[in-house]
């Protein structure tokens, strides 16, 4: 653990997720990397991941400095014992965080915080508004064959995460409509939870031309596969408005999942003074409150919302869900010992039934 | 003067090698084995040696323990589905590029002269040595819902044929580039180019006056492509189908971006290293291609088909 | 059989194959000139040549070009050394193993590039090799030393052998005889080798996203871009030069071996 | 009955006159041979009565029937090509038997048929290896079985023994006269080689740049050419210039004199200077240059030789001296 | 003095014995042929003198030197390659050069000397040619000139006139031996054609399976085979065996008879069958069976002929039978 923060080492490299980290290159009105880079000489290099599981390989594997994580990684990155512990008197504006992610489980173990809060959201129903009259209120319409209001069904036009966190989504559907298989908690699901999640999955995937895999990619989807629903990140639905297609986004009656990303550092990095100069920095200065109006999520710093240091406003954040924080399932990551019954379906399982249920199985 | 040059470094080398010609072939043969044995067949090796050691499903951890259970892993339906969907997946791209590279192979050997031949050559390079991931775009753009294809079938008027195909179980789909079809489609333009070279060379060693010598022996010239021309260019087909077979079994950028999000082995390799980092069972994933390629090239060499590379 | 003339099925199923080859790629050139950035409207609204000054003006474009030209060039210098020295010691000699080492020059192209990359990829993390221009050139010079082996075992074998004994009973010791009598009859096939090693690294990406870590050759930009695209038409433009620019050294290959019997850039 | 007939047949390529206006008839049951040096058309030739090359002028008949639009699998003929085209991919039985498979017999009937002939040409036995496993002699003896299987009426030999060695080769002549004379069957044998055309066929025509410049029994071709042509290309004859064989003779047309037939003489019409000596086993070879031009004699074994540099006269029997027309 | 010898000399290549224990000595500025059927040794004999091959066995001394440790670039050998082997990127005059420019001369003395040699083999004004461009003589010419330029003390020849037609051949035989004559130069000269071997050799060794099996002047292995072997392979003799002999004459080995010394008789010690006949322009070939042993007669011209399937008489002149060792 750092005790003091010297001279920058001029290079920091993050992992993070597409969007997480803007230049301007994308817009020129986001960016809040340069002027961090002028103000600290530490030159920005961004790897982007896809999924929380790419992220852990990243890690793992090396190299890098600090990762955006969310809770299904971060948990995974500190048994692994590949970040390493903060000292949040080396980040003066720590106070300024939410207090209801100050000590949250997903960063904090006994008390040890190992990352400074970065940025967070709910997995939004995306919609496209040519194909439905009115706002889907349930995430039926990408989990059951219906036929939608402009007359044709959704098979082969809705899409699913390729990511084998999708469960919990289907965890989350199953609660809401199946409140008889009792499960409390879509990440602590025992095996015939398990089992009924995927199923619901297995009938999902022949409505499922392709999983999306990459935001972009989805946001092609949209334009040119002519696909009219599926869960996704308000980061799409914002670029996707910009391009004049019809989307919009809602958070149905079952709620959401989501995730709440936490900035840690790897405990080989080379440039720790560099990292300790962007925890400030993530929380200090416009990157919480435009980045919240970029990807379309929450600040982890709940001034950013009304302070004006950059384009988020109140209403921004109300519509990002700041105030859903309590229905939003956030990302973590499936362990087999779970707190709410005696024993849990792992992630390692989730994975490999995942990748079988995508090839049919 | 003539006595000093002979006695010069130069050649009192070339005498210790002449008379000692194995010296001569180990100094010509050490830096490439050195290079393909130690770096190649080394990192083969070290792969393998990954592939006996199992992961923390947890922390994403490497266990550095002998276990047979990474491969144990490869059997469980969903990644044996893997396994079966590559390799018919390969087969079918190898056939179909052998039928479509074959007449342009043939009328290359046999009828391309002078400034055809030319022709012939660029047309066939051109798209070999074209940027793979350009073309791989190239398609998607032909082959979206709202891409270049439908554009065209709409303009003629053949929606419904496109239509009618996408409805069929397991080629279809919602469109030709989220379909199994598509991915074929794509897999055949990308690694084709590769069987058009030896089938061409394998023709342009069959003699005229063998095809003569058929159609003088009562054969037409149907009779005469079954029973002589095809079983002399099946060394040319197979050292062909070593690259498509190959290229098609372990590419992970193709299936990608177009197809039904159904992984192949590629993929597979590329997301369980890259992604998962469960790289023991990356690394057993990528012992499959490594034992069919294996079969395949000792096949291959026991028709001639190292001949015909 | 009248041998000059084909058969008409066979003239439209090759001149049907080498359009299915074509046509896409046309694609491309016609999408570098689009007015439309951000979609592929197909027919492009309007044309413009504007792409060309806007990609001209990217630094990274740039940057990923230097690194492949760099990577491509020492790849096929190290892949002419050692693809010329196997094929001297397989064609000239003939001596135990001489098919295992045929065999072990084929293997890296024989076998998928996923399995060529994780092997290195997973023998770089066992040593602690950090990534460089060096751990990509090491994959890249592995699968172009057979292009240039094929070439040069080619023209070993056309070349007789009585050529280089012909020179020793002429006086020449083995370096004169290097000097003035093999190398001048290699040179066209290592050219051949060499232009055609340097296109297949220049366009490579499967190896390469696994032994390049965080650095971005040319094909691993345009992957990138064309999955998280800036601006669309640049990377047409990208495309469409690079491809025109790997024409030269084929056409180069082909003008080279025109009227010999070996094809030029055979088993890629 | 005519078995081959050529009427005014040409085919040229372009600019190349391969066959230039050929008149031909070739009888049944006859061993033709066509010998000329290389490029003279006579493969061209062979090519037109199989029907892998078409004249571009004048009619090909077989048997009598037209042949214009009869495509080379519909014709009564089969070829024994000269590298052989046996196909490396089949057995020697198989394909012995090609020809019947395509016919659509069965497996059974038709190695029955093949290995008969291939007791025929003395392979029996060798059904099993590959072409690429039997020596030259074998495989062109292959290549005759697979022809003759098919019974045709017209067998084309195209320099079948253009590639075996001295003894191999003398010996297949031998074997093919022996079988022509005892299947009857027409042979249409085509070589550059004057000693194998002469001892082969029933009649040899000679070919020049396209055209047949005599037609004629072995005896004829040999001892009365009617050209210098002819003189010169079929055994080496002496052809003494029109000059001097009007100083000799008084006609003024070219002559031929066969080596063997110059003797040497005290005292005779030419006198010439030994240029060179070669012994050659059964004869010796002498050089002369006479009058300007070169001549050679061979000497028989026990005849006395001259030395190098000599000047000797040299003279023959009456009727060696053998008058020509002029022209080639 | 001799200009190679060979004590003992082997070359095996595994199990192969390509050259098997061969004494040789030939002397210097002799003419001298190497002559045996296809994979006898005769070229790897060559290559040993040349310093191609190392014998695996056997002392190998040129001009009296043991070259065991001398490599070709340092012997006072050159060598005519089969297949010529000019180099193709270099012109006709540099091809010539080539051994001078190695040698260091500068270019104009080389070229003043490759043009002569170029004279020498009647090729002056070729110089700027690519051996592409050459005839197949032409080019034998060249790959001779290019030897000669160096002056060797020894010039090897491995079958340079194989792949010449018939004409050419015998011209560049007689041109060859007149430039052995003119520079005195050891020529050793490899070829399978017995006629050549004969006609231009002053000594022929006759190879076989690795060994040399008779070595002589042409008309001692013509006249006088030693073994069976020779009188077959050179010149084709008619062998009689052992049994046969021994009822003629008495002694029990194997004799050798000429095909040109077979006389037809009334009455004669052997009778034998008509088995096959051809005109060969100047003799016609007669094989015969007689007593399970196959016979061939070359008959003159003029001599009356049996026909096909006759029974005759077969005499010949006392000394024409050559009694024989035993073996091969
Ligand atoms: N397909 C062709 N195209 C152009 N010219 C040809 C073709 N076939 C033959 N010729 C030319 O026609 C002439 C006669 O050729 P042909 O093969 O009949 O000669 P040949 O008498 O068989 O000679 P050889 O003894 O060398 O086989 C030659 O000049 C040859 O180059
Ligand atoms: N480098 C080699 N390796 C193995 N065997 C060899 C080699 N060179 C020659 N031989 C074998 O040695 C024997 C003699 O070969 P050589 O070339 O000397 O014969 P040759 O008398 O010149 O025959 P030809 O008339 O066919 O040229 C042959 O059986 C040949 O196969
Ligand atoms: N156009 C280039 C195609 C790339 C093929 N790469 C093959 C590499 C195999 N290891
Ligand atoms: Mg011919
Ligand atoms: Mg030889």
């Amino acid at each position: 653990q750092m005790t003091e923060i010297g001279e920058g080492e001029g290079q920091l490299s993050i992992v993070a997720w597409a969007g997480y980290v803007e230049r301007g290159e994308t817009d020129k009105a986001f960016d809040w990397v340069t002027g961090f880079e002028e103000a600290t000489g530490c030159m920005v290099s961004v790897k982007t991941a896809n999924t929380s599981d790419e992220m852990v390989a990243l890690m793992n594997e090396g190299g890098f400095d600090l990762v955006t994580a969310s809770g299904d990684a971060s948990l995974r990155m500190i048994a692994g014992k590949r970040v390493q512990p903060i000292n949040i008197d080396l980040v003066p504006s720590w106070s300024s965080v939410d207090d209801r992610l100050k000590d949250a489980p997903w960063h904090t173990v006994d008390g040890v915080h190992y990352g400074v809060p970065y940025m967070w959201g709910p997995n939004v129903l995306m919609y496209n508004t040519e194909a439905f009259a009115e706002a889907p209120t349930s995430w039926n319409v990408v989990f059951e064959e219906t036929t939608l209001s402009d007359g044709e069904s959704n098979a082969g036009r809705v899409q699913a995460y390729d990511g084998p966190i999708h469960i919990a989504d289907a965890a989350n559907y199953l609660m809401f409509h199946q409140p008889e298989l009792g499960i409390e908690d879509p990440y602590e699901l025992n095996a015939d939870q398990y089992a009924a999640a995927l199923d619901l999955l297995r009938g999902q995937r022949e409505l499922v031309s392709r999983y999306w895999h990459d935001a972009f990619i989805q946001i092609d989807d949209f334009k040119n596969e002519g696909m009219v629903a599926s869960g996704s990140w308000p980061f799409q639905v914002n670029l996707l408005q910009a391009d004049n297609v019809p989307v919009a986004s809602v958070i149905p009656q079952e709620g959401a999942t989501g995730w709440a990303d936490t900035t840690m550092l790897h405990v080989d990095s080379e440039n720790p003074n560099c990292a300790y100069m962007w925890f400030e920095h993530q929380l200090s200065s416009n990157l919480q409150s435009d980045l919240s109006v970029w990807f379309g999520a929450v600040p982890s710093v709940p001034a950013a919302c009304t302070d004006g240091r950059g384009m988020q406003t109140q209403e921004g954040c109300d519509a990002n869900g700041l105030a859903q924080f309590d229905k939003i399932k956030f990302w973590k990551t499936p362990v087999a010992n779970c707190e709410s019954q005696d024993e849990c379906v792992p992630y390692y399982r989730w994975v490999s039934d995942y990748i079988g249920v995508i090839g049919g199985r | 003067m003539i006595a000093a040059r002979s006695e010069s470094i130069g050649t009192r080398l070339s005498d210790m090698l002449w008379r000692r010609p194995a010296v001569l072939l180990v100094l010509l043969l050490l830096p490439p084995v050195l290079w393909l044995g130690i770096i190649y067949l080394g990192s083969l090796f070290a792969l393998l040696l990954q592939s006996f050691f199992s992961i923390d499903h947890f922390t994403g951890l490497i266990n550095y323990r002998f276990t047979l259970s990474t491969y144990a892993e490869l059997f469980t339906p969903a990644n044996f589905d893997i396994i079966l969907r590559t390799v018919t997946m390969a087969a079918c791209c190898t056939l179909a590029s052998a039928v479509i590279a074959f007449p342009i192979a043939y009328y290359a050997a046999r009828y391309a002269r002078g400034k055809w031949r030319a022709v012939f050559y660029l047309g066939i390079m051109m798209p070999l040595w074209s940027s793979y991931l350009v073309k791989i775009y190239a398609w998607k753009l032909i082959l979206a819902k709202e891409g270049i294809l439908t554009w065209a079938l709409e303009g003629l008027r053949l929606n419904w044929l496109l239509e009618a195909y996408l409805s069929l179980p397991v080629v279809g789909g919602n469109s030709l580039s989220v379909s199994t079809t598509g991915t074929f489609i794509v897999f055949v333009y990308v690694w084709m180019p590769f069987m058009i070279l030896p089938i061409q060379a394998a023709l342009e060693r069959v003699p005229g006056s063998m095809l003569e010598a058929s159609g003088d022996l009562g054969a037409r010239p149907a009779q005469t492509f079954r029973h002589v021309l095809f079983p002399l260019a099946l060394p040319g087909i197979v050292a062909g189908s070593i690259f498509t077979f190959s290229l098609t079994l372990g590419d992970y950028i193709i299936p990608q971006i177009i197809g039904t999000s159904r992984l192949f082995i590629g993929q597979a390799v590329y997301q369980h290293q890259g992604i998962a980092g469960n790289i023991p069972l990356a690394a057993a994933f990528a012992v499959v291609p490594i034992v069919i390629m294996g079969l395949y090239l000792w096949g291959a060499k026991r028709m001639g088909a190292f001949d015909a590379l | 059989m009248h041998s000059d003339r084909a058969p008409l099925t066979l003239k439209l199923a090759a001149a049907g194959g080498l359009l299915f080859l074509h046509l896409p790629i046309l694609l491309i050139f016609v999408y570098a000139f689009t007015t439309e950035e951000k979609s592929f409207a197909w027919p492009p609204p309007g044309l413009t040549l504007k792409w060309f000054a806007v990609t001209w003006h990217r630094p990274d474009v740039w940057e990923a070009l230097a690194l492949s030209v760099r990577v491509a060039a020492i790849s096929t210098v190290l892949a002419l050394i050692l693809g010329t020295l196997c094929a001297a010691a397989v064609s000239r000699t003939r001596f135990f193993g001489r098919e295992t080492i045929s065999l072990l020059v084929i293997l890296p192209i024989a076998l998928p590039g996923v399995v060529t990359g994780i092997a290195l990829r997973s023998a770089f993390s066992l040593a602690d090799v950090p990534f460089s221009t060096w751990t990509i050139v090491l994959g890249h010079a592995t699968f172009c030393v057979v292009i240039v082996y094929n070439n040069a075992v080619a023209r070993f074998r056309r070349t007789s052998g009585s050529l280089i004994e012909a020179s020793m009973d002429l006086g020449a010791n083995m370096f004169q005889t290097l000097r003035h009598v093999i190398m001048p009859n290699m040179a066209t096939a290592l050219v051949v080798g060499g232009m055609l090693a340097f296109a297949l690294s220049f366009d490579e990406v499967i190896v390469t996203t696994f032994t390049a870590g965080q650095q971005q050759t040319l094909p691993i930009w345009m992957l990138e871009e064309l999955v998280r695209p800036r601006e669309r038409p640049v990377t047409n433009v990208v495309a469409m030069v690079v491809a025109l620019v790997t024409m030269l050294p084929i056409l180069g290959a082909y003008y080279l071996t025109r009227g010999t019997d070996q094809v030029a850039g055979q088993g890629k | 009955m005519s078995a081959v007939t050529f009427d005014k047949v040409s085919r040229h390529f372009g600019a190349v006159r391969a066959v230039d206006g050929v008149d031909l008839d070739i009888a049944e049951g006859e061993f033709f041979a066509m010998l000329g040096p290389s490029g003279s058309g006579k493969t061209t030739c062979l090519r037109l009565i199989a029907g892998f090359e078409r004249p571009t002028a004048g009619d090909i008949r077989i048997f009598g029937e037209p042949v214009a639009d009869l495509p080379p699998y519909k014709r009564q003929v089969n070829t024994v090509f000269q590298d052989y085209a046996l196909f490396p991919h089949l057995n020697v039985i198989d394909n012995v038997a090609y020809g019947l498979m395509i016919a659509g017999q069965g497996r059974k009937p038709r190695h029955k048929a093949a290995d008969e002939a291939l007791e025929m040409v003395r392979l029996g036995g060798y059904g099993a290896r590959r072409p690429s496993e039997l020596s030259g002699g074998q495989r062109q003896r292959v290549a005759l079985a697979r022809a003759l299987v098919n019974k045709p009426r017209v067998l084309l030999l195209d320099e079948p023994l253009g590639a075996l060695d001295l003894k191999l080769r003398e010996q297949m002549q031998e074997e093919l006269k022996t079988l022509q004379r005892q299947l009857g069957i027409t042979f249409v044998f085509v070589t550059h080689d004057q000693g194998e055309a002469l001892s082969m066929a029933d009649r040899v025509a000679v070919f020049n740049e396209g055209r047949i410049i005599q037609v004629g029994a072995p005896e004829d071709i040999y001892f009365r050419p009617e050209v210098p042509f002819v003189a010169d290309f079929v055994g080496s004859s002496n052809v003494l210039p029109a000059a001097l064989v009007a100083r000799l003779t008084g006609e003024n047309c070219p002559a031929a004199i066969r080596p063997e037939r110059l003797q040497l003489a005290e005292d005779g019409p030419v006198m010439a200077r030994v240029t060179g000596l070669s012994f050659l086993g059964l004869t010796t070879r002498v050089s002369f240059e006479a009058e300007g031009t070169r001549l050679t004699a061979l000497l028989p074994q026990d005849a006395p030789r001259p030395a190098q540099g000599d000047l000797v006269a040299l003279t023959w029997a009456e009727g060696d001296l053998h008058l020509m027309r002029a022209g080639l």
